[in-house]
C-alpha cells in the first residue's frame, strides 16, 4: 500500500481564529441544543403508522420493512451511490498496490480461519434482518471485513474473474432490486410495489444480492483500483514523501 | 432530561466537533475524518430523537433513514479517500493547495 | 391560437431570411443559396405593395404575447427599407468576387435584414426592442466585414454605443410598460401624457434611438464605420436602418397628441444643429464614403427637427408627418444610390459615353437631395413650409429660415461628393485587356441604376402609396424654381472658390477635421490636454512638497490596478476554509435573528 | 396505452441507472449504450411532460405506500421544465461528449454522467425532503469524480474541495432534515407544508437549509469552490455543472422556500432581502472577476458565480412574476452556458490552450464556434431576442411591480459587466493575425461545433417561446403558498 506523510506541518492557528471559531461553535451548539430542547418530550413519529402497516411489508423487523418495502425507493438510489463511489474510486485510476514481499504469518493464520467464519456470520446477519436487527447492509459490512482481511494478505483475485464477472457481480444488488421492483408493474402494480403475501420472499432474494454487491464494493473500494486494468505507470509515481 | 435529549446533545456536541475539525484541520484526512464526525453527530441526533415515542420500540424510520444516510457517508468517504490520495500522489502533500503552508 | 393569414404573412416576411441564415449555415459553400439572399426582400416588398394597412394583429405565442401590422408610417418604411435591401443585396453579388469566401458577409446581411423589416412591422415595444437588438447586432458583422485594424476599431466603437443605446432603450421601455402595463404602441402613445416621469423617459428614448439616427454628440460611429464596411453594406446602413431611429420615436412618442414644448424646442435645436454640423465636418473630408455619412447625419437632423415640430404643434403633425414620410423614402433611395456609386465610379467603364451617362445619373440623386423642383424632398419641403405660413409658434420664421439654408448646405457637401467621386473615377483605356476584365460588373451597375430610376419615381411612388399630397405641379411656383437655381448657382459658385483657392493654398493637415470628428477630438486633444496638465500640476507639487508627489504618484500607478489587487486578495481571503464557513455561519445566524425578529 | 402509462416517471429515473449499469458492463459498446440511453431518456421526459401538459400534475406512489410512511414522486409544471432543461441539455452533452472523449476517459465518462443525469431526474420529481437529499448525494458525488476525471494536480485538488463541500452542505440539509422529522413526523413535502409553523426550531431549521445549499449552489461568498472545479473538468463536465448541478440544490432550496418554511408575504419579503444582497454582491463580484480573467474558462466559470447571483434577486420580490423570472433565468443560463462552455472545449482542441490574449484567428478557423459564443453572450447579456432577455424583462417588471425598483438596477449593472467581459472574448477572437511560430491549430470535429452552435440558438429561440413555457410552468401552480 502506499503511504502517504500523515504529519505535516500544521502551524497552529492564532488564538483570535481558534476563540472566533470556539465562540461561533458554541452559538451553533447552543442554537441547535436550543432547538432540540424545544421539541416535544413525546412523538410518535411514523412508529404508529409502521407497526399498523407492517404485516403487510412481508418481514417483521420494521427499520427493514421501512428500509425494503415503505421507503424501498431510498434505498435503491443509496445501492446506487455505493455503486456510483465505486464508479468513482476506479475513474480515479487508483494508486497501485504495492506487492509486499513479506506476509504477517499471523495475519495469514487468522485470516484463513476467520474469512469462512465471517461470510457464515454474514448469511445469519442476512437472514436474521427480517425480524431482528440485521439485514443487507450489515451482512455486507462482515462479508466486505473478510475481503478486507484477504486483501491485506495480498491475495489477489484471479484474473478471469476479475473483468465481467466482477463488474456483474457488484451491479447484481442493484439490477435484480430494479427488476424485482419494476417486474410487478406488468402485472398491475406501481414500481417498487410487491404482493404481500410474496414481499417476504422477494425482499429476501433483494436482500441476498444485495449483500453480495454492498461486501464486494465495500471491498472493491478499499482495494481502490479497477482490478482488471494492470496499474497505470502514469499516476503510479512511487513518489514516497 | 430524558436519554433521547441526552444522546442528542451529544450529536449536536460531534457535529460542532466536527464542523471546527473540518475548518481547522488542514491535512486532508482530518478533514475527512472531521467531515465523518459531523455527520455521526446528524446521524446520532436523527436516532437518538426516534426512542421519544414513550414505550421500549423506538420509531423505525429515522433508524431506516440513518442507515441509508451511513452507507451514504461510506460511499463518499470512500471517494474522498481515493481522492486524498491521488491529491497526495499529485501534489506531494495530502493537503488543500489554500492551506499549504511554505 | 389565433392564426390568421395575415399574421403568417407578416412573420414570414421577417422569418425568411431567417430561414435562409440557417441554410447558410449549414451550407456556406452553396452558391445557389448566397444568390438567393438579396430576394429575401422581396416578399417584404409585396407585403408593403399587397397588405392592407391598420390592421394590428396579436400575437399572443410570440415572446412576451407580441402585436405586429402595417400602418400608414410602417408601410412606406417597409417600401423604402426592402428596396434598399433589395438592391443592396444585388449589388453585394457583384461586389464580393468571391462570394463563398464572403458567405459569412451574407449572414450578417440576412439577421440585419430580419432585424430591420422586425422593426418595421413591430407594433409593439417588446417585439421592436427584440428586432432592433438583432439588427443593430449584426450589423457589426457587416461593419467589421474585412477585419482590418481600422474596421475593428470603428466596429469597437459602434458595438459599445449599441450596448449602451440598448440599455438607455430598454430602461425607457421598461418605465413606459411599468406606467402603461401595456406594450403595444397605440396605448402607450395615448397613455404618454399620464406617465410620471415622462422627462426621464422621453430623454432616454432620445439617447437610445438617436445614437441610431447619429443626432449631433451621438454621431460619432456613423462616419466611422460607413467607410470601412463593404460599400452594399454602408448603403444599407445609410439608406434603410438609420431611419429606424427616427421609426422609434415616430412609434413611441406622442405626437399629434400632446404638446411638449421644451422637448420639441430641444429637438428642433439639435435637429438643425446636426444639419449644419454634419455638412460643416463633412465638407473636410476626403473620403466619398466618409462625406457621404457625414450627409446623412445632416439629412437626418432635418427630420428631428421635423418632429421636435409635432412636439411644438401637435394639431401641425398630420401633415408634418406626411413630409417625413415623403423625405425618408427619397432620402433612403438617394442615399442608398449614392453609396452604390462609389462602387461603380471605382472601376473603370467602357467607354467615355458611358461614364458620361453615369455621371448624369448620378446627378439624379444628388439634386433630388438638394430639393430640385419635381423631387420628393422639394415636395417634402414644401410642405413642411407651407405648414408654418399657418403656424403662430414662435418656431416658424426659423424654420422658414432654415430650410432654404439646409438646401445650400446639402448642396455644398454634395458638391464636394461629387468632386471627390470625379477625381478618383478611372479613364478607360479602349483596347487595354485587363481593364476590359475589371469592368464593373452588371449587377453592380444595374441595381444601383434602379435605384436612381426609384429616386425619379419616388413623388408618384409617395402617391401610390396613398400619401396624399397634391399635386407637386401646383407646388412649382417661379418663386421656388428661382430659389432653387439661385442655390444651384451659389454653390457651383462657393465649390469653385473653394476648388481654387485650397489648389492654391490646401489645408493645413492641423486644420482638417478627422472622420469621428467629436470622438476622435477627445481621444486625440482632449485626453492628451488633461493627462498633460495632470502631468504639469503633478510637477509642480513636486517642487513645492516631495511627499505629497510620491503619494500622488502612487495612486496613479495603482490606478484601477488598486481595485484589481485588492479583489484579488478578498478572493483568496474567501477561499480560506476558516473564512469561507465563518461567513457561512455567520449568515447562518444573521437568517436566524432576521426570522426571528419576523 | 404505452403512452399514458403512469409509470414513466420511474423510467426517467431508472434508464439513466440501467444505462450507466450497461456501460459498465458492457465497455466495448459504451458510446452505443449510452447515446441510447440518452436518446431513451429524453424520449421518456418528453412523454411525461406531454402527459403532465396535457393532463395535469402527475403523482406516483412508491411502492404504493402514500405519505407519509412512503415515498411520492410528484411532478408539476415547475418539475417538467427542469426535467426538459436537464433532458437537453444532457442530450446535447451526450452528443458533444461522444465526440470530446475516447478510450480510457470514455469508460469513465459514461457511466458517471448518466447516473448524474439520473440523480437529476430523481431530484426533480421527489417531494420527500430525505429522499431529495440521497438524490443530492448521487448528484454530487458523480459530479465530484467527473471534475477529477480530467486529472492533473488542478482538477483533483478541484474535486477533493468539491467534495468536502458539497458533504458539509449535504450534512447541514440533513440536520435541518432531521430536526424536520422530529417536529413534525413527516418528511414529506406536502404534509409538512400543513404542519409547519414559526418557532426557535424552525428559524434553525430554516438557516442550517438554506446556508447548506446556498453552500451547495455557490452562491457569493460561498462560491470559493466553483471557478476552480468548473473551469479544471473537462468540457462536457463543466457544462454540466455550471448548466444543471448548481440548480439542482438551487430547485431544492426554492421548493423549501415556497412550500415547507412557514413564511407569509411580509417574512419572505424581509428574509428574501438577505438572499438578495447576496445575489447582487454575485452578480457585481462574478462579473469583475470574470471581466479580469485571461483564461476562457475560468471566465466562464465566474460568469456562473455571477449568473447564480440573478437567481437569488427573485427572492425579496416574492412573487409568481419573480419565481417566473428566476425559473426563466435557470433555463437560459443553462442552455447559453452549456454553449459556451462547448466553444471553449472547441477553442482548447483547437488552440490547444484557452488564453483569451491569444485567441487571434479564432473566427476565420471555427467561424460556427465563434457565433455560437456571440449568441450565448448575448442570452447572457439579456439583450434581445434571447432567453436571457425575457428572464430579465420578468425580473424587471416583478421588481418595479413590488416597488423594489433597486434590484432593477443590478440587472442593468449585470447586463453591462456580461456585456464587457463577452465583447473582450470576441474582440481578441476577431483579430486576424498570421502568426507563424503558433502551432498549426488542430481540426476539431463538425459535431462539436454543431453541438455548440444549436445550444446557442435555443437559447435564442429560448426568447420567443416564452408564452408557451410560461405557461407550463402554471401546471399545479408551483409558485403559490400550499401547493404541491
Amino acid at each position: 500500500m502506499r503511504k502517504i506523510k500523515l504529519k505535516i506541518l500544521e502551524k497552529k492557528p492564532s488564538l483570535f481564529t481558534r476563540l472566533t471559531l470556539g465562540i461561533l461553535m458554541f452559538l451553533l451548539a447552543a442554537s441547535l441544543a436550543y432547538a432540540v430542547w424545544s421539541l416535544p418530550t413525546q412523538a410518535l413519529g411514523l412508529s404508529a403508522e409502521v407497526a399498523k402497516n407492517v404485516e403487510m411489508s412481508g418481514v417483521s423487523n420494521p427499520v427493514t420493512a421501512v428500509l425494503l418495502n415503505y421507503r424501498s425507493y431510498d434505498t435503491l438510489l443509496e445501492l446506487g451511490v455505493l455503486l456510483l463511489a465505486l464508479f468513482g474510486v476506479w475513474s480515479l485510476g487508483g494508486v497501485s498496490a504495492n506487492k509486499s514481499s513479506f506476509v504477517n504469518p499471523i495475519l495469514d493464520f487468522l485470516s484463513r480461519f476467520l474469512v469462512p467464519v465471517f461470510i457464515l456470520f454474514s448469511g445469519y446477519l442476512l437472514w436474521v434482518g427480517g425480524f431482528a436487527p440485521g439485514g443487507a447492509f450489515q451482512a455486507g459490512a462482515v462479508l466486505a471485513a473478510a475481503g478486507v482481511l484477504l486483501f491485506l494478505n495480498d491475495w489477489q483475485l484471479e484474473r478471469k474473474y476479475s473483468g465481467f464477472s466482477l463488474r456483474f457481480v457488484l451491479v447484481l444488488g442493484l439490477v435484480l432490486f430494479v427488476a424485482i421492483g419494476f417486474g410487478f408493474v406488468f402485472l398491475d402494480r406501481v414500481f417498487l410495489e410487491y404482493p404481500p403475501q410474496l414481499a417476504g420472499g422477494l425482499i429476501l432474494l433483494i436482500e441476498a444480492a444485495a449483500t453480495l454487491s454492498i461486501g464486494i464494493s465495500l471491498a472493491a473500494l478499499f482495494l481502490g483500483r479497477d482490478p482488471s486494468v494492470k496499474s497505470d505507470s502514469k499516476i503510479d509515481t512511487g513518489v514516497h514523501k | 432530561m430524558t436519554p433521547a435529549f441526552l444522546y442528542a446533545l451529544v450529536g449536536i456536541v460531534l457535529f460542532s466537533i466536527g464542523l471546527y475539525g473540518l475548518i481547522l484541520y488542514k491535512h486532508l484526512l482530518r478533514k475527512i475524518l472531521a467531515i465523518n464526525i459531523l455527520g455521526s453527530g446528524v446521524f446520532l441526533v436523527m436516532v437518538a430523537l426516534a426512542a421519544r415515542t414513550g414505550d421500549a420500540v423506538p420509531d423505525a424510520v429515522p433508524h431506516a433513514m440513518v442507515i441509508t444516510g451511513i452507507v451514504v457517508a461510506v460511499s463518499a468517504t470512500a471517494l474522498a479517500l481515493a481522492l486524498m490520495l491521488r491529491v497526495d500522489a499529485e501534489t506531494g502533500q495530502a493537503v488543500l493547495p489554500e492551506d499549504r503552508e511554505e | 391560437m389565433n392564426f390568421d393569414l395575415n399574421t403568417f404573412y407578416l412573420l414570414a416576411a421577417v422569418g425568411l431570411p431567417l430561414v435562409l441564415v440557417t441554410a447558410l449555415m449549414i451550407k456556406p459553400r452553396a452558391k445557389t443559396l448566397i444568390y438567393l439572399a438579396p430576394w429575401m426582400a422581396l416578399p417584404s416588398l409585396l407585403l408593403a405593395l399587397l397588405m392592407p394597412v391598420d390592421s394590428v394583429i396579436e400575437v399572443p405565442w410570440l415572446l412576451l404575447g407580441s402585436f405586429i401590422g402595417l400602418t400608414e408610417t410602417a408601410r412606406v418604411f417597409l417600401f423604402f427599407t426592402s428596396i434598399v435591401w433589395l438592391s443592396g443585396g444585388i449589388y453585394a453579388l457583384g461586389y464580393f468576387e468571391n462570394k463563398v469566401k464572403n458567405a459569412t458577409f451574407f449572414i450578417w446581411f440576412l439577421l440585419a435584414m430580419a432585424g430591420n423589416f422586425g422593426v418595421i412591422i413591430a407594433q409593439d415595444m417588446l417585439f421592436f426592442y427584440t428586432f432592433f437588438a438583432l439588427m443593430s447586432l449584426s450589423s457589426y458583422g457587416l461593419i467589421v466585414h474585412s477585419r482590418t485594424p481600422e474596421a475593428l476599431k470603428s466596429g469597437k466603437i459602434y458595438i459599445i454605443l449599441v450596448i449602451v443605446g440598448e440599455m438607455l432603450l430598454f430602461a425607457a421601455f421598461v418605465m413606459i410598460m411599468r406606467s402603461v402595463a401595456s406594450i403595444e404602441f397605440t396605448l402607450v402613445r395615448e397613455m404618454f401624457t399620464h406617465l410620471e416621469e415622462n422627462n426621464l423617459i422621453i430623454a432616454l428614448l432620445l439617447l437610445g434611438f438617436g445614437l441610431k439616427a447619429g443626432i449631433i454628440g451621438l454621431h460619432v460611429w456613423l462616419p466611422l464605420a460607413h467607410p470601412v464596411a463593404p460599400t452594399p453594406a454602408s448603403a444599407i446602413l445609410s439608406g434603410a436602418m438609420i431611419a429606424t431611429g427616427l421609426l422609434g420615436l415616430m412609434q413611441v412618442l406622442p405626437l399629434g397628441e400632446v404638446e411638449l414644448p421644451f422637448w420639441g424646442a430641444f429637438m428642433m435645436v439639435i435637429g438643425m444643429t446636426s444639419t449644419f454640423y454634419g455638412v460643416f465636418v463633412g465638407l473636410f473630408q476626403n473620403n466619398t464614403k466618409t462625406v457621404l455619412a457625414y450627409s446623412s447625419i445632416s439629412s437626418m437632423g432635418i427630420m428631428i427637427m421635423a418632429i421636435g415640430l409635432g412636439l411644438v404643434s401637435p394639431a401641425r403633425w398630420s401633415l408634418v408627418s406626411l413630409a417625413m414620410l415623403v423625405y425618408i423614402l427619397q432620402h433612403g433611395f438617394a442615399k442608398a444610390a449614392l453609396f452604390l456609386s462609389v462602387g461603380v465610379f471605382a472601376k473603370p467603364m467602357t467607354s467615355n459615353i458611358t461614364r458620361f451617362v453615369f455621371i448624369l445619373a448620378l446627378l439624379i440623386p444628388v439634386l433630388s437631395l438638394v430639393g430640385a423642383p419635381l423631387s420628393s424632398a422639394f415636395v417634402a419641403k414644401k410642405i413642411l413650409e407651407g405648414q408654418l405660413y399657418l403656424s403662430s409658434s414662435a418656431w416658424s420664421e426659423w424654420v422658414q429660415v432654415f430650410i432654404p439654408w439646409s438646401s445650400l448646405a446639402t448642396a455644398l457637401l454634395l458638391a464636394r461628393f461629387l468632386y471627390l467621386i470625379w477625381s478618383k473615377t478611372i479613364k478607360v483605356h479602349k483596347d487595354s485587356k485587363k481593364e476590359q476584365d475589371n469592368l464593373v460588373p452588371k449587377t453592380m451597375w444595374m441595381s444601383w441604376l434602379f435605384l436612381v430610376v426609384m429616386v425619379v419615381l419616388s413623388p408618384m411612388i409617395v402617391l401610390f402609396l396613398g400619401i396624399n399630397t397634391g399635386s407637386i405641379l401646383e407646388l412649382i411656383s417661379v418663386k421656388a424654381l428661382i430659389r432653387f437655381s439661385t442655390t444651384i448657382t451659389a454653390v457651383i459658385l462657393l465649390s469653385y472658390i473653394a476648388w481654387y483657392i485650397t489648389k492654391r493654398h490646401p489645408i493645413p493637415e492641423s486644420l482638417k477635421i478627422p472622420a469621428g470628428d467629436l470622438l476622435i477630438a477627445v481621444e486625440k486633444y482632449i485626453l492628451p490636454g488633461i493627462i498633460k496638465s495632470l502631468t504639469h500640476s503633478i510637477q509642480t507639487v513636486q517642487k513645492s512638497s516631495r511627499w505629497l508627489v510620491s503619494y500622488v504618484n502612487t495612486a496613479i500607478d495603482s490606478g484601477l490596478g488598486f481595485v484589481t489587487r485588492y479583489m484579488g486578495e478578498l478572493d483568496k481571503k474567501l477561499k480560506e476554509w476558516t473564512v469561507a464557513i465563518v461567513l457561512l455561519l455567520t449568515i447562518m445566524f444573521i437568517f436566524i435573528l432576521f426570522a426571528w425578529r419576523l | 396505452m404505452l403512452i399514458d402509462s403512469p409509470h414513466w416517471i420511474s423510467i426517467i429515473i431508472l434508464l439513466p441507472i440501467l444505462g450507466a449499469v450497461a456501460s459498465f458492463l458492457w465497455r466495448q459498446h459504451i458510446v452505443k449504450i449510452a447515446l441510447t440511453t440518452a436518446t431513451g431518456t429524453v424520449i421518456s421526459v418528453g412523454i411525461l411532460s406531454w402527459q403532465v401538459i396535457s393532463n395535469g400534475v402527475q403523482c406516483y406512489e412508491l411502492g404504493a405506500w402514500n405519505a407519509p410512511l412512503g415515498i411520492e414522486l410528484y411532478v408539476d409544471g415547475l418539475s417538467v421544465l427542469m426535467l426538459l432543461v436537464t433532458a437537453v441539455v444532457g442530450f446535447a452533452i451526450s452528443i458533444y461528449a461522444s465526440a470530446y472523449f475516447e478510450g480510457n476517459k470514455s469508460k469513465h465518462f459514461w457511466p458517471l454522467w448518466l447516473f448524474l443525469w439520473s440523480g437529476l431526474n430523481a431530484l426533480f420529481v421527489s417531494s420527500d425532503i430525505f429522499n431529495l437529499f440521497v438524490t443530492l448525494e448521487i448528484i454530487g458525488l458523480s459530479a465530484v469524480a467527473l471534475v477529477a476525471l480530467s486529472g492533473g494536480a488542478k482538477a483533483i485538488t478541484a474535486a477533493m474541495r468539491y467534495l468536502l463541500v458539497s458533504l458539509l452542505g449535504s450534512m447541514l440539509y440533513l440536520m435541518g432534515v432531521a430536526l424536520l422529522y422530529h417536529s413534525y413526523g413527516t418528511v414529506d413535502m406536502v404534509l409538512l407544508s400543513l404542519r409547519t409553523e414559526m418557532n426557535p426550531a424552525m428559524w434553525l431549521i430554516m438557516g442550517l437549509m438554506t446556508v447548506g445549499l446556498l453552500l451547495k449552489t455557490a452562491l457569493f461568498p460561498l462560491h470559493f469552490w466553483l471557478p476552480a472545479a468548473h473551469s479544471s473538468a473537462p468540457v462536457p463536465v463543466s457544462a454540466l455543472l455550471s448548466a444543471l448541478v448548481v440548480k439542482a440544490s438551487f430547485y431544492i432550496l426554492w421548493r423549501l422556500w415556497i412550500v415547507v418554511f412557514p413564511l407569509d408575504n411580509d417574512a419572505q419579503v424581509g428574509l428574501g432581502f438577505i438572499l438578495g444582497v447576496l445575489g447582487s454582491l454575485a452578480i457585481v463580484w462574478g462579473g469583475v472577476k470574470a471581466l479580469q480573467q485571461t483564461r476562457l474558462k475560468l471566465l466562464i466559470a465566474y460568469s456562473t458565480v455571477m449568473q447564480i447571483g440573478y437567481l437569488f434577486l427573485a427572492f425579496p420580490l416574492a412573487s409568481i412574476m419573480g419565481w417566473k423570472a428566476a425559473l426563466y433565468f435557470i433555463l437560459a443560463h443553462a442552455i447559453a452556458k452549456t454553449a459556451m462552455f462547448m466553444v471553449a472545449g472547441n477553442i482548447l482542441i483547437h488552440k490547444g490552450h484557452d488564453r483569451i490574449a491569444d485567441l487571434y484567428s479564432t473566427v476565420q478557423h471555427l467561424p460556427l464556434t465563434i457565433v455560437a459564443f456571440s449568441l450565448s453572450g448575448i442570452s447572457l447579456m439579456g439583450l434581445p431576442p434571447s432567453g436571457g432577455f425575457v428572464a430579465k424583462w420578468l425580473l424587471l417588471e416583478a421588481a418595479i411591480v413590488s416597488g423594489q425598483w433597486w434590484w432593477g438596477i443590478v440587472l442593468l449593472v449585470g447586463g453591462l459587466l456580461t456585456g464587457a467581459y463577452v465583447f473582450k472574448v470576441l474582440g481578441y477572437a476577431f483579430i486576424q493575425e498570421n502568426s507563424t511560430n503558433e502551432p498549426r491549430p488542430i481540426g476539431i470535429s463538425k459535431r462539436m461545433e454543431w453541438t455548440a452552435l444549436s445550444m446557442a440558438l435555443f437559447a435564442i429561440v429560448l426568447g420567443f417561446i416564452a408564452p408557451f413555457v410560461l405557461g407550463i410552468m402554471d401546471i399545479g401552480s408551483p409558485f403559490t403558498k400550499g401547493s404541491l
